[in-house]
């Protein structure tokens, strides 16, 4: 007795049905126009100083990379869904906690000694062991994202601060620094690496069965789950990836600056959000690119570097920033044309 | 682009060459007041200053400064490390291009520089140590509020002043308290101690400016804000030297502080970065201008400039820069 | 208590079964000791009120909920381990009850989730093969279009569509037609035989207990978290079905308007809308007087939930007028048609109607709340008084007021928002598919209190795609492209209906 | 072959229909003991000062009272369903705006010289505005809360420095400062403002049907709209009243401290968000109490005073507290019962 009245749903119109450009494409390049215009901002400023090689990898681009593979963490975690607070801890803390391990006491090492070639493996290690920490509390014991890696924040800083004593750690093996700081056909070590990562990240995320699944448990996860994936896997593997880039994150820094300094990327985790958010990934997963990120560090990196080149007043520069980046915001909120959450 | 063409015994620019300064941080009274002078200076000496940066508390805005200005053409640098080590990769490529740099307010943990421009920051934990010490006659019990201790000032000063008690004052128990130069801290500390030690005879701050007021705000609530000639009054050593802690002095709220030079600071850098391009050198030993010249160190030089004690005695002193500016 | 004998000892012949389940969330036990035996190559049909446990035993069917207890069997072998999804994939597919559509992504990329292919992935491959299996369901979209652009509709065809092309020999159907229009139902209907002849087994879960009759061959009944019988449908009558479902005799008796007096057509105009015009909707005139049901019936882009939202503030009207017993309301305003006595049950329980994190009585009373107290005050007591009130008049299955209707089942939440719409004694009800994803039983409840509020001089629009809904209307109204095109009354024929609002009667 | 197979289902008491007991006030509780094992433990450390008044007014409550009113404003918004990082910036740039009307140039003032009266109004309507300009951009724009709120943390911060010259400013008009500093039958009057604040929160979230609208938007914005809320209306004003609160907070940390740093509340963020959420606030609206929040704000509290109390390590302070952070969000977690998201 029960019948369905409205049998020519399907002859209406919808909106929907219309041949549709390539929609993720085109907005995927919203940002270059964007970049471009600060290119040329800064060329206006002073091209002289712009336009060279040292300047542009020197002063433009080397000093992102770091902050560049916090971003790539980032998204790879907010695509999944999640949420990190803590990576920007994690850069300070694991290298801190390799060169304490191979420096001398002398140096405000532990004293234990171990061969200069741990260093990476180690900080490595730590990375992973941070992320995977985080995973286990937010997925085993179901808290939320936010808060466990606040608390993270917290606690990851106050143990640099304690195993470091607070010192910064200097004298380095040449070894550990040259990541961040030598340079190859002439272009900075620190800028390959950060540059074939985020190659190898759009590769996967773009055309590989294993990317497109942290899209899918960002989307929904009880879908991705009732589709075979391995929601709780995925987003565990993510948050590992996620810290290993943030030790990596440290490692460039520490070349790029030559010693640990104890605040190593405080402060940073607003800048990698804005970063993210600016080139199109959704606070709330399942959303955004690889390349967008990318396009959104360059931004921020372009918006510093310009506001240097002006010899912005100190005292007004944060404001300036913000405003930019609010601005930014706001922009690439109404070049994606979605409400965001 | 930095193609030097240096003088035999080093790099020399030429005196009219351009010299790049970066400031550390504009939230401070202290590089306030420095930050102000460094221009004020540059004319005076007629040094060819670029606009200044700003690195905004952040190490790796001061390395992309650097960058920027030696772009834009800097033959000399004047810069502020906050983070002493992180500076070492800078310093490096600085000294590979020949690009002298003077420091100021901090030694680099590591690389060479022209000149360290400071104040000896263990005496400052010294001086605030014997001050306090000989006031509280070698015994009761004193708070210190300690700076970041991720910065060499603050554990400079903290080392120092401990070091001395530990020597000089047996008898005296201090109460370090970590603060992260923060002033909310340090009066939540300095009320749990208050009360758990009414008797407390002493306090050490070692940054005025963000130590005073809440200090003087938990001594007045409660009650332990009396003059000098009362037998319960705190003894108050400051550190800075700025115009309000002057006023605290001349009031008798606080009993001293050490007054960091800015203007010697922003003179002394300048003038060495002149001296730099022109092609000078320096030797170890005292200086025409009340301070010395040390050897610190692979090759490099640290003018310590004089950081006097100011009490009651010579708070009026019109040669001190907390009181020539602002007032 | 299972009593479903597990005679076939190697389970041959079964696809799928499951013995002795039991399943608690909280305080709720969703299924008690429960089975089910599917045969190959058979349609088997689960029913049951809202709330029986119906889907609950599709996640533990499907691997995405362990039960407290029991077991599951595929084929004779024991089902694989939670965490091995692939090993469940094999065994079965699933439509879902709740959507599994990422929105974020493109139709093609939702149809082939985790399917995209080994290595690198060719999207224009992706693209191609998409678009056969959607042509195949007269789904006429581009497959590169983000599934959130898609239509209610489009996006359970695409669930569809991905079930049943996967390849899999059990599919479970939750729920899948709530969602269809006539002609789209009649494509899944053929679709499910070609399949069944191919030696596909089916579980399939409906509240329209015609559909059952259409497709399936065997049928499961369960109430109250228990199996209550498992019959095949020839030898199971639809009365005595929905006995088994409502645990008592007397089936159904929906509430029709020929039971009430015939509306005096002199009587006050409770609604007067004029030439209203607004977003798919032009010049749209009609009167509703007190007392009076009537019906709005039409296509999905017909324009007759834009009406019915208008008439209660949710969109703005572009021109024309809206009177409440003679007075003006303000367009576009909730607020403003709560003032003038106009009470709404909203198209969609979960994004419209209910605050799951908040209780029964909160809820029912929300419309209400400056009623209660002076100065926006809300004394717990009297908020309570709301919450038991329409626990009672509405029959609403609940511990009491002070629950939170997230725990409640569909239907009984979907009685919490009539409750909310009635809170205020309105004089104009405007009801938006009322019984939608509601099981027979609670159909006649809620459709009882409409009847009820008309008699006590209430007026209502019903806006419902479905027969039964229309039944209690005096007047049905056939809206076809924004416009009213045709009238019937209390006399109307499903024939004459189903004409009007295909566009192609002469009336 | 029809089998009736479970005859006595009609008769079987269905689990769901048992009586509840009040399940949401027993939550509420829940910190409860936490608080008490804390002034245990408190009293364990030193009872001699922890019992004093003159500690637990000056020493445990009275620094609490700022943090207290941005946790108050934070549990409102984020009840709403909304977000705001900008809070501790508002706290930092109220009170300055309106100290450089009124203070002389001397003292860093701008030269306006306002009467010393309008201190605290211009500070309360500088925070309405922040508020007011914050729900603009988040409600007219459709912009994350999380985004806009981030680009407004940095802009005010900024302005503070711009405006203020980076300066402490000194000498303030003690009216000003009474707020924060004098006290009113021997409790501080910052803590007489902060309870009546809370009490008033929790009756009107309580009981009023003002209040409880914050919940029905928060916990599912069209579903208030369609019950007749006004949700962008209720939205905007709690983002007024947020920003009301904070600048009020700055008020009294000033008078607590006896100036403005220019970098007052900085960083404070984080705690607000630890306070709210281990007080049983969701992150995703519609849920927590006012009262839950209060808790949580008593036990960060009660965590940092121990810890001086008890003289613990500068190098590892930070560390601990972090810690113990992360084992109250854990075990808010536990006795709520629910995952969190
Ligand atoms: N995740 C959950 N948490 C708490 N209770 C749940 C959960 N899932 C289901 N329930 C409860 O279990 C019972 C059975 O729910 P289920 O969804 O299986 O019913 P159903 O038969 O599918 O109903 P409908 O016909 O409305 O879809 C209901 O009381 C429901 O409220
Ligand atoms: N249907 C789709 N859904 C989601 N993303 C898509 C889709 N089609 C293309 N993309 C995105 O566009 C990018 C490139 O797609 P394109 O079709 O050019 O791939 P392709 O490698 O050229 O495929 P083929 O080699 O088969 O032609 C990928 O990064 C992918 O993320
Ligand atoms: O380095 C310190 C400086 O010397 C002054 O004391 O203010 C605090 C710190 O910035
Ligand atoms: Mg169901
Ligand atoms: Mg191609």
């Amino acid at each position: 007795m029960t019948k369905m009245l409205t049998p020519d749903a399907a002859t209406a119109p919808a909106a929907s049905r219309r041949p549709m450009i390539r929609f993720a494409r085109l907005k995927d390049l919203a940002l270059v126009p964007a970049i471009l215009v600060l290119v040329l901002v800064g060329i206006l400023i002073d091209a002289n100083t712009f336009l060279t090689p040292g300047y542009l990898l020197g002063a433009v681009l080397q000093p992102q990379t770091a902050l560049s593979l916090l971003v790539l963490a980032e998204a790879l975690i907010l695509i999944t869904g999640k949420f990190d607070l803590s990576l920007e801890s994690t850069m300070g803390l694991a290298p801190v906690v390799a060169a304490v391990l191979v420096q001398p006491t002398a140096l405000h090492g532990l004293g234990t000694e171990w061969p200069a070639w741990t260093l990476i493996p180690v900080s490595l290690v730590v990375g992973a062991l941070v992320g995977a920490f985080n995973g286990l509390l937010i997925l085993k014991f179901q808290l939320s994202a936010f808060i466990v890696t606040l608390g993270m924040l917290i606690t990851l800083r106050g143990l640099d601060n304690g195993i470091s004593g607070g010192n910064s750690l200097f004298n380095l093996p040449p070894s550990f620094l040259s990541l961040g700081f030598e340079s190859w056909l002439g272009i900075p070590i620190a800028v390959w690496i950060a540059g074939v990562l985020f190659v190898v990240g759009m590769v996967v995320l773009g055309y590989f069965r294993q990317g497109r699944a942290l899209y899918a448990v960002g989307g929904n996860v009880d879908a991705a789950k009732a589709a075979g994936i391995r929601t709780n896997r995925v987003t565990w593997i993510v948050f590992v990836i996620g810290g290993m880039l943030a030790a990596l994150a440290g490692i460039l820094e520490t070349g790029h600056l030559g010693a640990i300094g104890a605040n190593m990327g405080e402060g940073d985790i607003f800048k990698v959000f804005a970063a993210a958010v600016i080139g199109g990934i959704s606070l709330n997963g399942g959303k955004g690119t690889i390349f967008g990120a990318l396009c959104g560090v360059l931004m921020l990196g372009l918006i510093e570097s310009n506001l240097t080149l002006l010899h912005v007043d100190g005292h007004w520069f944060k404001a300036i920033d913000g405003v930019i980046i609010l601005l930014a915001l706001v922009l690439s909120r109404l070049t994606t044309g979605k409400a965001q959450d | 682009q930095s193609t030097n063409t240096g003088s035999p015994n080093g790099s020399a620019a030429g005196a009219n060459a351009p010299v790049g300064v970066d400031f550390p941080r504009a939230d401070s009274d202290f590089w306030n007041s420095y930050i102000k002078y460094v221009p004020q200076f540059a004319k005076d000496l007629g040094v060819n200053m670029m606009q200044p940066t700003n690195s905004q508390n952040k190490v790796e805005s001061l390395v992309a400064n650097v960058q920027t200005l030696q772009s834009q053409g800097a033959k000399a640098i004047v810069m502020a490390p906050q983070d002493t080590g992180a500076i070492a990769t800078t310093l490096q490529r600085l000294e590979q291009q020949k690009i002298p740099v003077v420091t100021v307010d901090t030694r680099p943990d590591q690389g060479k520089v022209y000149m360290v421009v400071r104040a000896d920051n263990k005496a400052y934990g010294e001086k605030a140590c014997k001050f306090l010490g000989d006031k509280l006659g070698g015994k009761g019990k004193v708070v210190e509020f300690q700076g970041a201790l991720s910065s060499i000032n603050g554990r400079d000063r903290s080392e120092a002043f401990k070091a001395c008690m530990t020597q000089n004052y047996p008898g005296i128990t201090v109460f370090e308290e970590p603060t992260d130069w923060e002033g909310a801290k340090a009066s939540a500390a300095l009320q749990t101690r208050l009360t758990q030690n009414p008797d407390i005879k002493g306090i050490y701050m070692q940054a005025g400016g963000v130590f005073l007021a809440p200090t003087l705000q938990v001594l007045k609530s409660t009650s332990h804000l009396l003059p000098a000639s009362d037998p319960n009054h705190v003894f108050v050593v400051s550190n800075d030297g700025i115009p309000q802690e002057y006023a605290s002095i001349r009031k008798g709220e606080i009993d001293a502080t050490v007054s960091q030079p800015a203007d010697l600071y922003a003179k002394w850098a300048l003038f060495y970065a002149k001296a730099a391009l022109e092609g000078k050198t320096f030797q170890p030993g005292r200086t025409d201008h009340d301070s010395t010249i040390v050897d610190v160190g692979n090759g490099n030089l640290e003018d310590q400039l004089a950081a006097p004690l100011v009490t009651k005695d010579n708070v009026d002193d019109k040669a001190l820069w907390g009181n020539q500016i602002g007032q | 208590m299972m009593r479903v004998s597990e005679r076939t000892a190697a389970g041959a012949g079964l696809a799928a079964a499951a013995y002795h389940v039991t399943k608690r969330f909280g305080r709720t036990v969703a299924l008690d000791d429960v089975g089910i035996e599917i045969h190959d190559g058979q349609s088997h049909a689960l029913v049951g009120r809202n709330g029986a446990g119906k889907s609950t035993l599709v996640s533990i069917l499907t691997g995405l909920q362990a039960p407290d207890s029991g077991k599951v069997v595929f084929g004779g072998r024991p089902a694989p381990s939670l965490g091995d999804r692939d090993g469940w994939r094999r065994n079965v597919a699933c439509v879902y009850q709740r959507s599994t559509i990422m929105p974020e992504l493109s139709v093609a990329e939702n149809l082939f989730v985790n399917r995209q292919g080994r290595t690198l992935i060719s999207w224009s491959k992706l693209r191609r093969q998409a678009t056969e299996i959607l042509e195949s369901f007269d789904v006429k979209v581009d497959v590169t279009t983000p599934a959130s652009d898609l239509s209610v509709e489009q996006r359970q065809l695409v669930e569809i569509a991905r079930a049943l092309s996967g390849g899999a020999r059990f599919i479970i159907l939750d729920e899948p037609t709530a969602q269809l229009d006539g002609p789209a139902i009649g494509r899944l209907f053929e679709k499910m035989r070609t399949l069944q002849a191919n030696g596909v087994t089916f579980l399939f879960i409906s509240h329209h207990l015609q559909e059952i009759y259409e497709v399936c061959q065997e049928v499961t009944v369960y109430r109250d978290a228990r199996h209550i019988i498992t019959a095949p449908v020839s030898e199971l009558g639809r009365a005595e079905l929905i006995d088994a479902m409502t645990g008592e005799p007397g089936g159904l008796s929906v509430p029709g308007a020929t039971d009430r007096d015939l509306v005096d057509p002199a009587g006050a105009v409770a609604l007067d809308v004029r030439n209203l015009s607004g977003d798919s909707f032009t010049d749209v005139t009609f009167q509703v007087r007190a007392g009076e049901v009537i019906g709005l019936a039409g296509s999905a882009s017909s324009g007759k939930h834009q009406v019915a939202e208008t008439v209660y503030g949710l969109r703005r009207s572009t021109s024309g007028a809206i009177e409440a017993a003679g007075r003006k309301v303000k367009p576009g305003s909730v607020p403003a048609a709560l003032r003038h006595g106009i009470g709404c049950v909203p198209r969609d329980r979960h994004h419209q109607g209910l605050v799951l994190d908040l209780t029964v009585a909160e809820n029912a009373a929300m419309t209400v709340m400056n009623k209660l107290g002076p100065g926006g005050f809300v004394p717990p007591g009297r908020m309570t008084a709301v919450g038991a009130r329409a626990i009672g008049s509405y029959d609403i299955v609940t511990s009491g007021p002070d629950q939170p209707v997230a725990d409640l089942s569909g239907g009984n939440q979907q009685k919490v928002v009539m409750a909310r719409a009635l809170a205020g004694d309105p004089q104009v009800l405007v009801l938006i598919n009322p019984t939608a994803g509601v099981d027979v039983k609670s159909k006649e409840s809620l459709l009882g209190v409409v009847d009820r509020a008309a008699r006590a001089g209430a007026a209502a629009i019903v806006v419902s795609d479905e027969l039964d809904d229309l039944k209690v209307c005096d007047r049905v109204l056939v809206m076809f492209h924004g416009r009213v095109v045709a009238e019937f009354g209390r006399d109307w024929t499903e024939h004459d209906l189903v004409a009007a609002i295909e566009g192609v009667s002469e009336r």
